[in-house]
C-alpha cells in the first residue's frame, strides 16, 4: 500500500510526535506514505466564506499532485484533513468554485475533485483493518482507560467530512480496543475544546477546553487521545489544573507496535 | 422587519452560501453552541438579522469573535441554514473593509508561546487580517 | 370540413387580468375549421355552459375548443355541457390557458400570444377528432381495505353496514393498528382501548367483512370494477377457527426472548404470541424465526399444551385470489427511525425514549403496568423533557419536511397526564411553535399550561447526555434568550411521522401515484381528497397525510361512500381513448402485445381484402375493455397499424405543427 | 441567464396525464412561473410519445423538446416511462449525431405533488435552449427529390 502523504505545517515543527510515530507506525503496518516534495501549507483554516478563493489554491495544489500520482492522500492533523476534504468537495460539488480555481490554476487537465483524501485513522479502519492491527501489535496497552478525543474537524459537517457518525463516532474507540486498552466513553468527546481562538480568546479556549477535560475525567479517563495539533495543545494549555495527560493516538500506536 | 440593508444581506447570503430565510426559528443552532454565553447576539439572531438586513449591528457586535467555527450548529440545524458559514461570512466582510483587522501581524508575537502549534498562527492570519 | 367553435373563458380575472381574452378570440377565429369564437367570464358557469350549446346548436358546430383552466378540472363538465347540445362528448378539446398559462406569466403580451398558441393547437387537434363512445364494464360488488387500522376499520365498517362485502388485509397478526397502542386520546382523554375495540369486535362479528391478517396484497391486476388481487395470508402456525385464545401456549412456552412489537420493544414476548388482550383474531401466532421447535426441532410445548389442538407446525403460506370492485389504501404510518438524532442519544440511553413508547409506558396493559417508571433502572422520574419536531420540519435530509401534525397534540396529552397522575414530576416541553388548529385542541394546549404547569419553553435542544447517573439537557430558551443546562430524567421525543414502508410498493401494483414523501396523491387535494387519480383505489387515514383519529375517522367514512357509491352501480363507462389495430397495416408481429401491460391485445387469424385481395391474415385485436389507453403499443408498433383514440399520431403532430409554427 | 431579445425559442414539452401534465397544473396554481417558451402537449402517458413527433418537432423549427413523465416506478400504466426512456435516449443519441445537440432533448420524471420541480425543470431547460440558441431545421430529403 503506497499514499501520498500530506504531512502539513504543524507536523513540521510542533508536532514531530505526531508527524514520527505515524511514518514508524506506517512501516511497521506494511504502508508506505510517500511525502510529496513540494507540498505547500494547506492553509490551516478552511475559508467557508464562497467568494474565498486564493485561499483554497494551496490545498488543490496538494490535491492535484496527489491525483497526478494516482494515490489517494493520507493526512494525520485533523485540521489539514478537514481543509483538504472540503476543498476537494468544493471542486468536486461546486462548479462554479471548480470553473474559476481552475481558471487560475491553469492546469494541464482539469481538477474536479478526483482525488481521494483520508485521514490516517480511516486509512487503519478501512484500508488496513482494526482486527489487522490487533494481530499485530506486540505490546498491548492493558488496563488503561483512555479516552478519545475527536473534536470539531474531523467529524463536522458529517455530510462532507463523512468520516464517522458525527453525534455518536465509534473509530478512536475501535483503535483504543484494537491496542488492547480501555476506550472510555464521554458526552463531550465531540464538543469544541476551544481551539480555535486559543490565541485571540484565552478565557473562552479555557472555558471550552476545561468542559471537555472534566467530562472525561467524570468519566474515569485516564489519558486523552488526539489527532489534532491544535486540540493537543490546547486541551494541555487551557484544560485546567488538574487536567488529564493529552496524547496523539499515533504515540500510542507506535507504543503497541513497539516502534516507539 | 426592519431593512436597513437588504442589499447587505444579499452579500452576506451570497457569501455564506446560506439562504437565511429558511430558518424556522427553532433555536437548535442557539442550543448547541458552546459559546453561547460569550455571546452578545446569539446563533439564531445572527440568521434572523441578517434575514432583516441588520448587519452592521452584527458587524460590530462581540459575538463575531466568540464563534469556535465547531460546525456544531451546521451539523444539527433542521433546515440546512449553516449559522457557522453566515458568521464567518461576516467576518470576512469586515476584514475587507480598511483598518479592519481583528489582529495584526505586530499583536502576534505577543500571542506566541513556543508551545503554540503553527496551525494556530498559520490560520490567526487567514482568520483575523488581510 | 369541421365546424369549430372556440369558447375564451376569463376565469373572472384569474385568466384575463393577464391574458388579452378578446385577442385571442380574434385570432383562433382564423384558424382552420373555426366557424364559431367567443369570450365570456366564467365559462363554467350555467350562463357560460348556455352560450356553448347554443353556439352548438346556432351554428351547427361540430367540434369545441374551450380555452379556460386545467382539464383536469372542467374537461367532464363541458364534454357534458356539449353532450346536452346533441355532440358527442369527445369532440370537445380543452386549451389550457389558466395553469400552464395566466397564473404563471406576468407580461400580458407574452402571456396572450402563447394563449393563443395554446388555443391554435386544440383548433388544429379537434379538427381530427372523431367522435369516440364509451363502452361499458362490471363492477364486482366486493371492496378490498388494505390495511386493519382505525382507518382501515372504520371504512369496512361504514362499507359494509351499507350492505356490501368487503376484506380487511392486515399485515400484522391482529387488527387495531396504532391506535391501539395509545393510551388516550386527545383532547377527551378517552382511553383508546375503550373506543376503538368495540369497533374491533364489530369488524371480527359483521358477516359482510372478511378479515385476512398476517397477510399482505402480493398483486393487483385489473380495473375500476374489475380488480384482481393475490393476497398471501402468511403461516401462522396456529390453526384460526381452532385457536381459541386462551393464552395457555404463551405461559408456557421457554422462548421469551423476542421484542414485544406491541410494547416497541420495551419488554419481551414469547415464540407464541398473542399481541394484546383484545386482538382481533384472538389467535397466537408462531414467531418461526424465534421458535425453539422451528430452529432446533426441538420443544414442542405449545402444542402439548393446546387443548384445542390448534397449533400446526406444518402450516404454509397460503395465497387467495378475489375480485374486487374497489380497493381502499389504508396502511397508515410508523414513527421515523432516529438513528441520524443521535444528539438525542436514543440509541444509547434506555431513558431517551419516543412518544409512542411513552404511550406504552402509560398504558395499564404496557411494559411497567402504567406506572410512569425510567426503564434504565425502573425508578420513579423526578423530571420529564419533551422535545417536539424530532424530524418534522426537517429539510437537512436527517427528517422529513412535513409537519406530522399530532404531535403538538399529543405532547400536551402527555405533558398533562404525567402532572395529573403524579404532580411531583416536573415537566419541560421544548417546542418551535405549538400548532394546535382542531375543535377544542388550543383549549386542551392551554389547559396543559395553565392548570396543570406544564412548562413550555419555546426553543429546541442541541444536545442530551448523562452526568452522574441522569439526563442532561443542553437547549435554549428563545423568549429569555438564555442557554439552558436542565438536569432531567426522563427525555421524551415527538417523533416525526412517515407512512408505512409498504406503501410505495403497494402504490405502484395498484398504479396509484405517490408523492417524494411517500404519501398517496389524492386525485385534487381539496375536492377529491379520498380519491386516487387512479379510477377505483381510495385512500383512508395517515397514507394520505398526517392526520390525527378523528380526521381520519372522518376521511375512512368519506372513503367508504365513494366506494359504496361505485359499487352501487351495476355498470361502469369505460374510457373510450383505448388502442385501435388498423387490419390491413398489421403485419402480425406481436411486438404490441409484448409490451401491453394489461394483456389487451391479442392475435386472431382475419380474413382481409387489401385491395382486392383476399387473404386470411395475423391481425392484432385489441380488447376494450382492458385497454387502458397508455399507447405504449402505437409507438412499438412498426408498420404503423396501431393508434390511439383520442391522442392518435395526427392528432398529436397537429398539435405539434401549430406550436411550432 | 442570457437573453437574447431576438431569439425566442420554440419549446415543446410533452407531459404525460398522469403526473407530470399535474405537476405543470400544481405549478399553476402555486404561480411558479416558467418561460412562456414552454407549450405543453398533453399525453396519456411518456410512452406515448412516438419519436416521429420529436422529429416532427425539430422538422417544424422546434429549439427543445422535453418529455415529462411519472418517475421511474411510479407509472400511472406501470411501465410506460421506461418504453419512453429507452426510446428517447436511442433517438437522443441520433439527433445529437444529426447535430441536434443532446442539450436541445431531455427526459424528466416529474410527479403530480412536484409543481416546484416542474417549475425547476423548465426553468433549467429554457435556460440551456438560450444558451444554444437558434436550432438547426431538420428537413425530410425524402420530398426533396
Amino acid at each position: 500500500m503506497i499514499y501520498t502523504y500530506y504531512p502539513g505545517c504543524t507536523l513540521k515543527t510542533k508536532a514531530k510526535d505526531l508527524d514520527l510515530y505515524a511514518r514508524k507506525s506506517a512501516t511497521a503496518l506494511g504502508v508506505t506514505l510517500e511525502e510529496p516534495e513540494d507540498w505547500q501549507c494547506c492553509g490551516a483554516v478552511y475559508p467557508l466564506a464562497r467568494d474565498e478563493i486564493a485561499t483554497r489554491l494551496s490545498a488543490v495544489r496538494t490535491l492535484v499532485s496527489a491525483r497526478d500520482n494516482k494515490r489517494a492522500v493520507v493526512t494525520v492533523c485533523s485540521a489539514c484533513h478537514h481543509v483538504l476534504v472540503r476543498v476537494n468537495d468544493d471542486m468536486k460539488n461546486d462548479a462554479d468554485m471548480r470553473g474559476k480555481v481552475n481558471r487560475y490554476l491553469e492546469l494541464e487537465n482539469e481538477y474536479g475533485g478526483e482525488t481521494e483524501v483520508i485521514h490516517y485513522l480511516t486509512m487503519l479502519r478501512d484500508k488496513i483493518g482494526f482486527d489487522e492491527i490487533k494481530k499485530k501489535v506486540v505490546k498491548p496497552l492493558e488496563g488503561k482507560k483512555i479516552a478519545a478525543y475527536y473534536g470539531c474537524m474531523l467529524l463536522r459537517p458529517s455530510k462532507i467530512m463523512a468520516f464517522d457518525d458525527a453525534e455518536n463516532p465509534t473509530i478512536i474507540e475501535d483503535f483504543i480496543k484494537a491496542l488492547g486498552a480501555e476506550p472510555v466513553i464521554y458526552p463531550f468527546r465531540n464538543e469544541c475544546c476551544g481551539g480555535y481562538v486559543t490565541m485571540s480568546d484565552k478565557s473562552l479556549a479555557k472555558k471550552a477546553a476545561g468542559k471537555v477535560m472534566a467530562s472525561a475525567k467524570d468519566n474515569g479517563a485516564e489519558l486523552i487521545i488526539t489527532a489534532c495539533p491544535l486540540c493537543m495543545y490546547n486541551l494541555d494549555a487551557n484544560g485546567g489544573a488538574d487536567k488529564l495527560p493529552v496524547r496523539y493516538f499515533t504515540e500510542l500506536l507506535a507504543e503497541a507496535l513497539d516502534v516507539k | 422587519m426592519v431593512h436597513k440593508s437588504l442589499e447587505q444581506a444579499c452579500l452576506i447570503m451570497d457569501r455564506s452560501g446560506v439562504d437565511t430565510r429558511k430558518c424556522m426559528m427553532c433555536g437548535k443552532c442557539s442550543a448547541t453552541c458552546p459559546a453561547f454565553d460569550e455571546m452578545d447576539y446569539h446563533p439564531h439572531q445572527f440568521v434572523k438579522m441578517v434575514t432583516e438586513g441588520d448587519i452592521e449591528s452584527l458587524l460590530s457586535s462581540k459575538s463575531l469573535w466568540k464563534c469556535l467555527s465547531c460546525f456544531a450548529c451546521v451539523e444539527r440545524c433542521p433546515r440546512g441554514v449553516e449559522p457557522a458559514n453566515v458568521v464567518e461570512a461576516l467576518r470576512v466582510t469586515l476584514l475587507r473593509r480598511q483598518g479592519e483587522n481583528y489582529i495584526t501581524a505586530d499583536d502576534i508575537p505577543g500571542l506566541l508561546d513556543d508551545k503554540l502549534p503553527q496551525q494556530a498562527i498559520v490560520s490567526a492570519f487567514r482568520k483575523y487580517k488581510k | 370540413m369541421q365546424k369549430i367553435g372556440v369558447f375564451v373563458c376569463w376565469c373572472g380575472s384569474n385568466i384575463a387580468a393577464t391574458v388579452d381574452v378578446a385577442e385571442v378570440v380574434q385570432a383562433v377565429k382564423t384558424q382552420p375549421g373555426v366557424a364559431f369564437a367567443t369570450d365570456y367570464q366564467y365559462m363554467c358557469s350555467e350562463a357560460g355552459q348556455s352560450i356553448i350549446k347554443n353556439a352548438i346548436k346556432e351554428h351547427d358546430l361540430t367540434g369545441i375548443v374551450v380555452c379556460s383552466c386545467s382539464p383536469r378540472m372542467h374537461e367532464a363538465t363541458f364534454r357534458k355541457t356539449a353532450q346536452a347540445a346533441g355532440l358527442n362528448p369527445y369532440m370537445v378539446e380543452i386549451a389550457n390557458i389558466r395553469e400552464h398559462c395566466s397564473w404563471i406569466h406576468k407580461d400580458k403580451n407574452e402571456a396572450t400570444q402563447k394563449a393563443i398558441i395554446l388555443a391554435n393547437a386544440a383548433v388544429a387537434k379537434v379538427n381530427l377528432n372523431a367522435p369516440l363512445v364509451q363502452g361499458e364494464s362490471s363492477v364486482t360488488k366486493r371492496a378490498l381495505v388494505i390495511g386493519g387500522g382505525i382507518a382501515g376499520i372504520q371504512t369496512a365498517l361504514d362499507i359494509a353496514e351499507a350492505g356490501y362485502e368487503v376484506d380487511i388485509v392486515e399485515k400484522e397478526p391482529t387488527i387495531g393498528g396504532k391506535m391501539a397502542q395509545l393510551d388516550k386520546t386527545f383532547p377527551t382523554l378517552d382511553c383508546s382501548a375503550c373506543i376503538l375495540t368495540p369497533k374491533m369486535v364489530d369488524v371480527a362479528a359483521n358477516e359482510n367483512i372478511t378479515l385476512y391478517t398476517y397477510s399482505e396484497v402480493e398483486q393487483v391486476k385489473g380495473f375500476v370494477g374489475n380488480f384482481s388481487v393475490t393476497i398471501k395470508k402468511k403461516a401462522r402456525y396456529v390453526k384460526e377457527d381452532l385457536c381459541t385464545g386462551c393464552g395457555e401456549c404463551m405461559s408456557k412456552c421457554p422462548s421469551k426472548k423476542g421484542k414485544d412489537e406491541f410494547n416497541c420493544g420495551l419488554n419481551n414476548r414469547t415464540a407464541i404470541n398473542i399481541p394484546f388482550a383484545q386482538a382481533i383474531p384472538n389467535v397466537a401466532y408462531i414467531d418461526a424465526e424465534q421458535c425453539i421447535k422451528f430452529k432446533t426441532g426441538k420443544c414442542g410445548l405449545c402444542e402439548k399444551t393446546c387443548s384445542a389442538n390448534a397449533i400446526d407446525y406444518n402450516q404454509k403460506d397460503e395465497i387467495i385470489e378475489r375480485e374486487y370492485g374497489a380497493i381502499v389504501m389504508a396502511t397508515g404510518y410508523e414513527p421515523i427511525k432516529l438513528d441520524k438524532f443521535d444528539e438525542y442519544q436514543y440509541s444509547k440511553h434506555p431513558d431517551v425514549i419516543t412518544s409512542l413508547e411513552l404511550e406504552r409506558i402509560m398504558n395499564a396493559a404496557g411494559p411497567t403496568g402504567g406506572t410512569l417508571l425510567k426503564m434504565s433502572d425502573k425508578e420513579h422520574p423526578h423530571s420529564v423533557t419533551f422535545i417536539q419536531c424530532v424530524g418534522s420540519r426537517d429539510i437537512s435530509g436527517r427528517g422529513k419536511p412535513y409537519c406530522s401534525k399530532i404531535c403538538c397534540m399529543y405532547t400536551a396529552k402527555h405533558a398533562m397526564l404525567i402532572r395529573d397522575k403524579y404532580p411531583d414530576v416536573e415537566v419541560n416541553v421544548f417546542y418551535i411553535d405549538v400548532r394546535t388548529p382542531g375543535k377544542n385542541f388550543d383549549e386542551f394546549y392551554r389547559r396543559a399550561v395553565e392548570e396543570y404547569g406544564v412548562n413550555y419553553i419555546k426553543g429546541q435542544v442541541g444536545k442530551v447526555y448523562e452526568k452522574d447517573g441522569h439526563l442532561v439537557v443542553q437547549a435554549v430558551d428563545l423568549i429569555a434568550n438564555k442557554q439552558l443546562v436542565l438536569d432531567t430524567d426522563m427525555v421524551v421525543l415527538a417523533t416525526a411521522i412517515e407512512p408505512s414502508k409498504t406503501a410505495r410498493d403497494l402504490a405502484s401494483m395498484l398504479t396509484a401515484s405517490i408523492d417524494t414523501n411517500d404519501f398517496i396523491t389524492e386525485a385534487h387535494p381539496k375536492l377529491r381528497p379520498v380519491e386516487s387519480p387512479t379510477a377505483g383505489i381510495f385512500l383512508s387515514g395517515v397514507c394520505q397525510g398526517p392526520k390525527d383519529i378523528p380526521e381520519t375517522v372522518s376521511q375512512a367514512g368519506a372513503a367508504a361512500a365513494k366506494v359504496i357509491g361505485l359499487l352501487a352501480k351495476d355498470k361502469l363507462l369505460t374510457n373510450p381513448c383505448v388502442a385501435h389495430s388498423d387490419e390491413l397495416l398489421c403485419n402480425g408481429c406481436s411486438q404490441c402485445e409484448k409490451v401491453c401491460p394489461y394483456g389487451a391485445i391479442s392475435y386472431i387469424d382475419k380474413e382481409v381484402n387489401d385491395h382486392g385481395v383476399r387473404e386470411t391474415r395475423r391481425v392484432a385485436q385489441v380488447n376494450e375493455a382492458l385497454c387502458q389507453g397508455c399507447g405504449a403499443c402505437t409507438v412499438t408498433c412498426p408498420s404503423g397499424a396501431m393508434d390511439l383514440k383520442g391522442f392518435t399520431n395526427r392528432q398529436i403532430m397537429a398539435e405539434v405543427d401549430a406550436i411550432c409554427k | 441567464m442570457q437573453v437574447n431579445s431576438e431569439f425566442k425559442p420554440k419549446i415543446v414539452a410533452f407531459c404525460c396525464n398522469w403526473c407530470s401534465y399535474a405537476g405543470a397544473d400544481l405549478a399553476g396554481s402555486s404561480r411558479l412561473s416558467y418561460p412562456a417558451d414552454v407549450k405543453i402537449i398533453k399525453v396519456p402517458c411518456s410512452c406515448r410519445v412516438n419519436p416521429l413527433f420529436v422529429l416532427r418537432a425539430f422538422e417544424k423549427g422546434a429549439d427543445g423538446v422535453i418529455i415529462c413523465g411519472c418517475h421511474p416506478g411510479d407509472c400511472h400504466y406501470s411501465t410506460g416511462n421506461y418504453y419512453a426512456r429507452r426510446r428517447m435516449t436511442l433517438l437522443f443519441s441520433m439527433l445529437d449525431y444529426l447535430g441536434i445537440e443532446k442539450g436541445r432533448t431531455r427526459v424528466e420524471w416529474v410527479s403530480a405533488a412536484e409543481g416546484v420541480k416542474f417549475s425547476t425543470v423548465m426553468n433549467n431547460f429554457v435556460s440551456k435552449i438560450y444558451q444554444l440558441g437558434e436550432n438547426v431545421k431538420l428537413g425530410d430529403l425524402r420530398c426533396r427529390k
